[in-house]
Formats: C-alpha cells, structure tokens, sequence
C-alpha cells in the first residue's frame, strides 16, 4: 500500500497525470514532436548503457541465460492465445496485431519500472534490459505467422510485404537498436566508460523521465479521446467497451502468468517485476511500425488505443505496485 | 516552360521510404517530401504525435512531364493507398526549363 | 479518377485548431496540415520564431469533389481570413480513386 | 551598482546580448525552433517545481496570501489604466492588446530575476511562482472587457469569439498550466521528489537559461529590425517612437507603483524583486495567443513588439538591477 | 474569387533567404516557405540531415494575380535553378478575396 | 597502442560506430533534425565557454600570439597547394571547393579530440579554441579567390555572388559565430560564469558527444553509400577511388605539415594534438554552407562527401590516436 501510494506520488507518474489532465480541461500544452522523440531516444540510450555497465559488473550464469530464454519464449507464446482468443470477436488482421502487441513490450513502461525501483532502492541487473530488448521481435513475427495461417491474404498484400523486410523492420527497429547498441557499448566500456557519462545516463534520468510521461500522459489521453469520439463508426465492429476490458484483463493475465515464471526461474524482488513488467505490457512503438508495414488491414485505432490508452496506463499507475505487492508477498 | 503534371501524394511515414524507392524504381524524375505532416480522413485524424510515426503523414510532390512514367506511378500508388489509406491527386502545371 | 477541387489554405497556427473543428462540422471529406510554415504577405514577415506560435501559419490541403461542400468551406473561411490575414486559393485536380 | 554591472556580466544576459548582436551582423545562427519551444517548457516546469518544493517548506500565513491577492488586483487594475492612455493615439484593440500585455507577466523575465537572485545569493519564496502563474490570465479578461465595452466589434468577430473559448485559452493556456502543474507536483513530493529530478531542476538551470535567452536575443533582435523597416507602413497609426517611448515608461512606472506595493506587504528583498519584476514586465506568451483568437484586431506589430523586442531587454538588462537597488535603498 | 497563379518553387536551403529577398524587391503580394523538405532529383539525393542544412530543400508558394509579377519572379528565378538545382512549377488558380 | 585502443573503446566513438552500423543494417534509428542541430549548437557553446574560461586563467603570451597566427597561416596555405592537386583530376570549381574545405577545419572532430584529451587525462589549453574558430574563414577566401583567377566565372555566377555576402557568410557562419560569442563570454566571465553553467559546460559534455556522434555515424554512413550508389553518374569526372585516396591522405599530409609547426612553436602534448587535429581536419559545415552560395559549380557530392564519410571518420577513429602517438614519439 506505501509502494503504491509512493509510487503515485512520485514525479514522474504525477507528470503523466498532468499530461492526462492537459488533454481533459483541452489545455494547448504540448511537447514537441522532435524533443519528445529525442527524449524517448534518450531513455532507450540511458537503460541500454546502465544495464550493459551493470552486465560487465556481473558474471554470466546459468539463471540469467535461462531467464532470457523465458522472456523471449514467453514473447512467441503470449500472441498464440492472444490471437485466439480475440479472433472469436475482432477480423482476423486486428486479432493478429492485437496478439504482436501483447507479446511485445513497451520499453517506456519497462523504464518507469526501472526508475521505481530505483527510487524505492531495490536493486535489479542489467540483464533484464537485454531481455527487454530481445522481447520486442518474436511477437511480431509470430503475430504475421499467425494472420498468414489464419487469414486469407489478398492480392494486394502480397506484393507490398517480404519477409525480408519485415525481419529486418522487427529485428532493427530504431528502439531496438539503439538499447541493443547502448547495452552492448555500456558493456564494452564498462564502469569506465559509465564515469564519463554518468551525469547524462543516470543524474537526468528521472527529471528527464518526467518530461517524457508528461508527453506520454498528452498523448495517451488524446487518442482514449478520439476513441470514444470514433465510438458510433467502431460500434460494428470493434465496441469499446470490449477493448477496455480486455486491455485491462491482459495485462493482468500475462502478469499473473509472469509471476508463476518468475518463481520458478527464482528471480530477486527487483529483477522478478522487470520480468513481470515486461510480459504484462503492451508495445506501442515497434509494433505498431511493423504492423502498418505487414497488416495495414489491421486498425491502429483497435490495437493501438488498447496499449498506448488503456494498457500503458494502468502498468504505469496501478499495474507496477500491484504486481511489486504480489511479489513481496508470494516470491 | 513545358507542361507536366503535378502528382502529390499524403501518404503514412512509415510506407514514404516505400514510395521513394518505387519511384526511382519507375523512372520518376524526381520528388519533394514534406515529413511530419497532419491530417483527418476516412480513418479518422492523425496528430503526427505518435512515437511509432505511426500517426505522421508525407506529403509527397513529383513533377512528371511523361505521360507513361504518370501512368505508372499512379498505378504503384494505387496498391499502397487501397491498403494504408491516403489521398492521391494529380493536376496540370507548366515546369520551368532552366 | 474523379474529379475535384483543391483548396489551399495558409492561416496562422494559433487559428488552425478552429479551422479543422469547422471542417469537421461542415463534413469536409479530410485535410492535411502542414505546420510550423513561415511566410510573409500584407501584415509583415512571419517568421515562424515565436514561442507564442503567434508567427507560424499552417498549410492545409483539402481535397473536395463536392461543390457545395467546397462552397461551404471557402464561406467558412473566408471570415477567418478577413478577420486574422492568409490565403485561400482553389484549383481544379483529378483524385485517384483506390 | 556592482549589482547592475554583475547583473550584465552574467552568462545569461551576455548571451541575450550574443543573439541580438547575432542578428545585428546578420549571422545565420538560430536556435531551432522546436528547441527553443522545448527550453522554454524546461524552464516553466524548473521554476514551478522549484516553487513548489518552497511552498510545501514552507508555511501558508497570511502575508503570503495577501501578496497573491495583491498580485492578482495589480493584474487586473493595471490594463485599465494602460488602456485609456493608450486609446488617446491607438486604435480601441490596439490600446486594448497594450493593456492586456502590460497587466500580464513575462514568466522568462521573472526567471531570470529569479537566476539573478540565485547567482547574488539572496533568497527568495516558492509562493512567487504561484503568483506569476495567477497573473498571467485575469489581465486577458480585462482587455477584452475593455474593448468589447468601447470598441464596436463588428460583426466578424461575433461569430468567431466564444467567452468560453477565451476563458479557456487564458487559464489553461500551456505555460499557465505547466507553471501551475509543476508548482502542484513540487508542493505534493516536496524536497523527496526534487531529490529525484534535482539535477535536471536545479543544476542545469542557469546553463539551458543561457541557451534560452541566446535565443530570445535572436527573436527580440529581429522583432525589432522587423518593426523598424515596417517604419513607413506604420507611420499613420502607430508611430515607432510612441512605441518604444511607452514600452519603457510603462515598465517603469508599474515597477513603482509595485514598489510601493510591496513596501505594504512587508516583502523581503528576494520578494519584493521578484514582485515588482512581475508586475513590471509584460507578456509575450500568453496574451498574444489569446489575442489572435479573441481581438485579431489589435496588430501585433504594435503590442508583441513592445514588450518583446522594447520592454523584454530592458528589464532583463536594466530594470532587474534598477529596481533591486531601489529595493535595497528603500525597503 | 479572382484567377490567379500558383507559383511553386523547390530550392536548396541555403539559397531561399535570397529568394525570398528577390521576391521582396519585385513586389511579390507575399510568399508561404515550407522549410526542412527532403528530395531527390538530377543531383541526386537531399535528406534534410545535415547540419550545414547544405541538403535540406525549401518549398515556397506564391499566389500572384499580376502576369507582368509573375514573369519577373520566373526571371529572378530561373538564373538560381539552373545554378544550384531544384524547381518551379507555374499552375492556375482561384484566390478568394476576403 | 594503448591509446588507440583507448579511443577506440570509449563511448563516443563507439556511438559512432553504432550510427554507421545503423546505416549498415538499415535501421530506421535516427536523431530528429531538429535535435541534431541543438547538440552540435551545444557543443560549439561548450568547448567555446571551456575555451574562454580557460583562456581568462592564462596570461597572453608571444608562443599563443604565434600559435594563433600560424594557425590562420595554415589555414590559408593549405588550399593553394590542395587546389593544384586537385585541379589535375578535377574540374576548376571542385579543385576550389577541395582547398577550401581542407583548409578549414572540422569543430566535431576538434571537440572529439578535446574529449580524448580530458578522458586521457592531458591538459590543453583554451586558446585552441580561438585557433579553431579563426581558422573556419580565411580557407573559405582563399578557395574562392583561386578559382576566380583561374576558372572563368560564367555570367549567372556573377550577379549571383557578391564579396560582402560571401565574408559575412564565412565571418558570420552561425557556428564561428557561436564559438566565438562563447569563448568571448566565457572569457569575460571566467571561472564564476563557469561555476554557474559547468554542469551543463562539463558534466554532460562527454555524455552529449556520444548522442552526436551516434548521429554523425548514420549521417555520413548514409553519405558514403549514396555515393557509392552514385558511382556510374559520377565516374566520368570524379572517380570514387580518387576521392578516398585524396580524403585519406589530404588529412596525413596535413598532420604531417602541422607536426613540423608546433615542433617549432614548441607546443605541449594536448595543444600539439589539438593543433595537428585542426590542421588535419576538413570542415563539412562552415565551408559547404558558404560554397553552395559561392560556388555552386562545385558538386557537394565530391568535396562533402570528402570530408565527412571519409576523412572525418578517418580521423576519429585513427588519426586522434596516430597523431598522438606520432607527438609523443616525436615531441
Ligand atoms: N480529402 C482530403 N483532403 C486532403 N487530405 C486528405 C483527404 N483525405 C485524406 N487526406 C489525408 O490522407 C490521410 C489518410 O487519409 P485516410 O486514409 O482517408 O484516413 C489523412 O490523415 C490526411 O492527411
Ligand atoms: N501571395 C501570397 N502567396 C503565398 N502565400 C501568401 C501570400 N500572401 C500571404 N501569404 C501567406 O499568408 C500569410 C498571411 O498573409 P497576410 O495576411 O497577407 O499577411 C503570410 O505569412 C503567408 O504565409
Ligand atoms: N520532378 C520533380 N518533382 C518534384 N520535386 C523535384 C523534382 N525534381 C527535383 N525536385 C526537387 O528539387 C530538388 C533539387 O532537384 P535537382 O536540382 O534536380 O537535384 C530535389 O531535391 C527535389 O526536392
Ligand atoms: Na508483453
Ligand atoms: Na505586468
Ligand atoms: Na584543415
């Protein structure tokens, strides 16, 4: 209860609020595109470096292997009910994506954790950020398998979409990259190279992570908005009330699943909720990207709103005491 | 000044590198891209905010003084727009020789 | 293709909010906006500098093929633009159906 | 007078002065402009949430709540009389705009009185960012009551101008409600929470000012060539030299009546600098905003040039060490 | 409404402060520049990323209702494009007057 | 040895590499425009205060006053004999715009060698800074002056071009003037200006380097490929395999040249570095810029892509540490 009243009360969750707030009273406060990009692009290049300097700092185990072969079978397995269990209400293409959502991870939600964690002084490694990064492409792929097995291709599909391409879009997506190459110089250079840039990496990190949440919190807010101004023309297909509900279940069903995973693999308090953040969220970045390339027959504003409105929130807010709650109490 | 048409395109971000290199592919004499474009349609309204590009359009400008080559990149856009959404519109104008 | 008018509007940023809320209303059938332009015309240069946004204009494209819903638009414009200065131009286009 | 040289040879004011003169030899340096944006939130969010944290140390009592008062009537009762002086040579919006402008604040002034503060060693309270954040709103409401009650607005305007669209827009326009957020943030995590986004708030404060006001050189600069080449077209309404003439008197003179002001409140000398800062400076912010949409009337070559390109350098340069000598020699 | 034409002109950043200079001096009625637009044409590639903005293009719209202004613009501007690269596209248009 | 393994594995020239292997990849990593622009304004603003604060601590003494002015010798040698190499292969414009651009100097790789510098622990001394910026324009002239002697200058050229433009351009280049403005303040403000902004100036300097090195890497990676890509159209006039060789060796001819020169001026290991750097080094900012103005003739696919997809990278990575060595062997 203290944790989860801490961590509302901490700045950069009370900076989403203020972000939520802004798009309520229709405030014209507003980050700019390019600084919000570079200040996501900043977080990435930060956990990147910190979990890499911390990898150097450890020694590779058989616990850590084993945990990230968790988290990426965990990522390939996640879509396959997913799918199935959204197919019964939504087309084929939204199923799919909804399923590569969820497999996935949302890097920002894995950061705020990070920082919780931090502020709280439980301590985590820096592994966990190499599985964060090897989460992001196995849904994907498995979503496309899914929707290509499952769905009747059409004509026009075919010839806009390689598998090539789309190896390469999931595998090197820009967020993926750079944590990939943040963690893998952070581990080159070690507590060296963290001393040089240390007031960048970790001094600005929370100060820097409450801007972005305000920007995430803008964001969010406006397109839960436009979703329920959509309402009559998704009526048909897509109700929201269906989308709400399952964006909530989600995360909680994966979490709960996470947290059996995380017993039996024998995670820390602080490493067992990175895992449990990891597989309970939503990607709202590589995904998405891959998605419009692979299914544009797929709605954004389905697959979308669920994680980056709905999903994205309730980890942030409610999801990562909860689950740090559970922890402390079953791990 | 010789007669052209005008092609201008609003495209999501994400398929713009898709479009250039199918253009060079075609022969297209050249094109101007404006990123980080607004818009509403059919698909309802994108605030160019999103983190993923996802919700940025192009606007895309080719000048095209070649019936054929028209011809074609129309016929490559047609593909990309009846799947992602978008608008196409084509007019006349007069290019300047230099 | 179908035939259809395009209009071209400049207007300042601080008013494009209130532009696209009226088109909306007036059942355009999408625009593009292009943001954080620069110009100058009959009140002065406008140099996109200002953290007011007071001096950037926006671009907005819309497409229309029908003209009572393009008549509609330039009558819902044109007060803005007597009003708080910009641009309003039409022309004729060919939209490619997809 | 080691107070005025000191004030002019701080990092900041030089490099207010490196973007004027940046413009005066026609350099093609430029801050862009989506940055620029991005350091002016970074300094509202610094000064609100420094605010903040001040506030929750602090006590409320009742000086604190009659200087707000105090505050909140100056900016409601200076656009009155501006206005009137002003009709004599302005238009009716013209004069209504100017008035609008002087009775709200200029939040960078004040932050660079507040850095000023700082670089001297003097101390200053939280509660003085409420104050600016109160003063930026009810001077728009005076203005356009000013004008709706004297000017005749023609019939354009009626159906472009909401009550609740203007009240909107001046209360929670982005600056206001970032200034206010972050002040609310600060005041609820108190000294816990700026422990946590300490180095981002406090220690590149003085650092990203530079590069702000280096900008705001720039902008000024080129305001002010702009209004002058425009000399001819301006000639009949608003002469140039009335412009500038008033853009410096009336500073002035406000900072005197908030002088005295401030002598009732008792205010200390961190206080009473910052208080007659802000009742001497004028808006450049959110007050042209709302006068596009409610009075496009008015010219902003006639207001935003006053108090951007006339009255925005002479405070930062002279007026914030004029009036802290007159504080310390009579206060 | 009153026929005008659409001026539209492609050209490299660092060029654009003297274009628009020119424009001034021949009474252009005003000037709409888009800057920061990517491209590619006879020179090859313009990506909009380099810090000399030496590869960043500008669009730049003007609406002109007199025919003696207009080929006075394309005079002034011919000499530039055929130098340095890009642009210009003449087409007709309606202004609305307001 | 160990100093090229040194620079190699610190952090921001390990960014760069990751830029390039973004390219390589074909990931879609990529710092906004906007951004990029801001840090590169910060780091011109960094190394120019250090510069000038450093400066304020030292006397003015004969061995600066003659460093400076060999210096600006260089800077105004080099083309002459860089334009008759270059014009046997090349075309009068191209040759023209080679010496320019090898006469002038390249800021990153200056700051990134002021950055090896401090990681290796040796002192340097402010006064480079000024060299640096006095040595951006005087090649800028100079190319120009060659080739209107020898090209002959076609009419469009001629009312297309006037001297006072082209000085103010090159005088006035945004990133000479910011360089300079900030050296001049730091110098004016000394070591109590920097306590006020070193957190910016310092703290993040190293950090900041690596996010614009990230950049740089994925700019001139893409700058390289295009040319490559452009090899049939460029065969005739500018064979690929010449340029490499020119950009390779220009640099070495050049180190060698400078490392005479401060054998002569005596210079101490960081500032010999420093000054061999400068004089190595091509510039791809300022003098692109003022050719694109002055000489568009000249094709910024052969000089750029010269100076920044091969010699810049070149010196990064191997000629930092080779001159080192070479000084320290030598000195
Ligand atoms: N009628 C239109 N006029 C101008 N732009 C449009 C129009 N319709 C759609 N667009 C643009 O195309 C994008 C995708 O449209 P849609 O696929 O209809 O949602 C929109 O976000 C707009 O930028
Ligand atoms: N003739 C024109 N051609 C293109 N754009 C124009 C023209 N006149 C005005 N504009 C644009 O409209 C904005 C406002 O114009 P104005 O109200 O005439 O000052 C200018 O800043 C330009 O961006
Ligand atoms: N056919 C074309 N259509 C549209 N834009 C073009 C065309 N050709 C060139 N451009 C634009 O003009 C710039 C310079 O063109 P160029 O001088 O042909 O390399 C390009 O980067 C494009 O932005
Ligand atoms: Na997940
Ligand atoms: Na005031
Ligand atoms: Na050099």
């Amino acid at each position: 209860m203290t944790a989860f009243l801490g961590n509302l009360g901490s700045p950069p969750l009370l900076f989403f609020f203020l972000g939520v707030m802004a798009v309520v009273v229709r405030s014209d406060l507003e980050i700019p595109a390019q600084v919000a990009k570079a200040l996501s692009l900043y977080l990435l290049f930060a956990i990147g470096f910190k979990g890499g300097v911390a990898l150097a700092e450890s020694s590779v185990d058989a616990g850590m292997l084993l945990t990230l072969l968790a988290a990426v079978g965990l990522s390939a397995c996640i879509p396959i009910y997913t799918f199935f269990l959204m197919k019964k209400k939504l087309s084929t293409a939204d199923a799919a994506a909804i399923a590569a959502t969820y497999g996935s991870v949302s890097a920002v939600t894995f950061v705020t954790a990070a920082g919780y964690l931090d502020i709280q002084g439980v301590a985590w490694s820096g592994y966990l950020v190499a599985a964060m990064a090897l989460m992001e492409s196995p849904a994907i792929i498995v979503g496309i398998l899914l929707y290509n097995h499952f769905g009747k291709r059409g004509q026009a599909s075919a010839n806009l979409f390689s598998w090539k391409q789309l190896l390469n879009e999931s595998l090197f997506n820009g967020s993926v990259f750079l944590i990939l190459g943040s963690m893998l110089i952070g581990w080159i250079t070690g507590s060296a190279g963290m001393s040089q840039v240390e007031p960048l990496v970790k001094d600005l990190f929370l100060g820097l992570l409450c801007l972005f949440l305000l920007d995430m919190g803008i964001v969010a807010a406006r397109r839960f908005r436009d979703s329920r101004h959509a309402g009559d023309a998704l009526a048909a297909g897509q109700p929201l009330r269906l989308m709400v509900v399952a964006a909530l279940l989600m995360p909680l069903a994966n979490a709960m699943l996470a947290l059996v995973v995380a017993g039996f693999l024998g995670l820390g308090e602080g490493n067992a909720l990175l895992f449990v953040v990891l597989v309970a969220s939503g990607s709202y970045i590589a995904v998405p990207a891959a998605m419009r390339l692979a299914l544009p027959e797929a709605n954004p504003g389905t697959y979308l709103t669920m994680s980056l409105a709905i999903t994205f929130p309730f980890n942030l807010l409610i999801g990562i005491p909860t689950y740090h709650a559970m922890i402390r109490w079953l791990l | 000044m010789k007669p052209c048409k005008r092609i201008e395109i609003v495209i999501e971000a994400p398929l713009a590198h898709r479009l250039t290199e199918r253009l060079r592919q075609l022969g297209a004499p050249g094109f101007t891209l404006v990123p980080d474009v607004r818009g509403a349609g059919d698909r309802g309204e994108r605030r160019a905010d999103e983190l993923s590009g996802d919700s940025s359009n192009c606007l895309i400008l080719i000048a095209c003084d070649d019936q054929a080559t028209v011809d074609s990149i129309l016929e490559a856009v047609r593909p990309l727009l009846s799947r992602s959404g978008g608008i196409c519109l084509v007019s006349d104008a007069q290019w300047l020789r230099h």
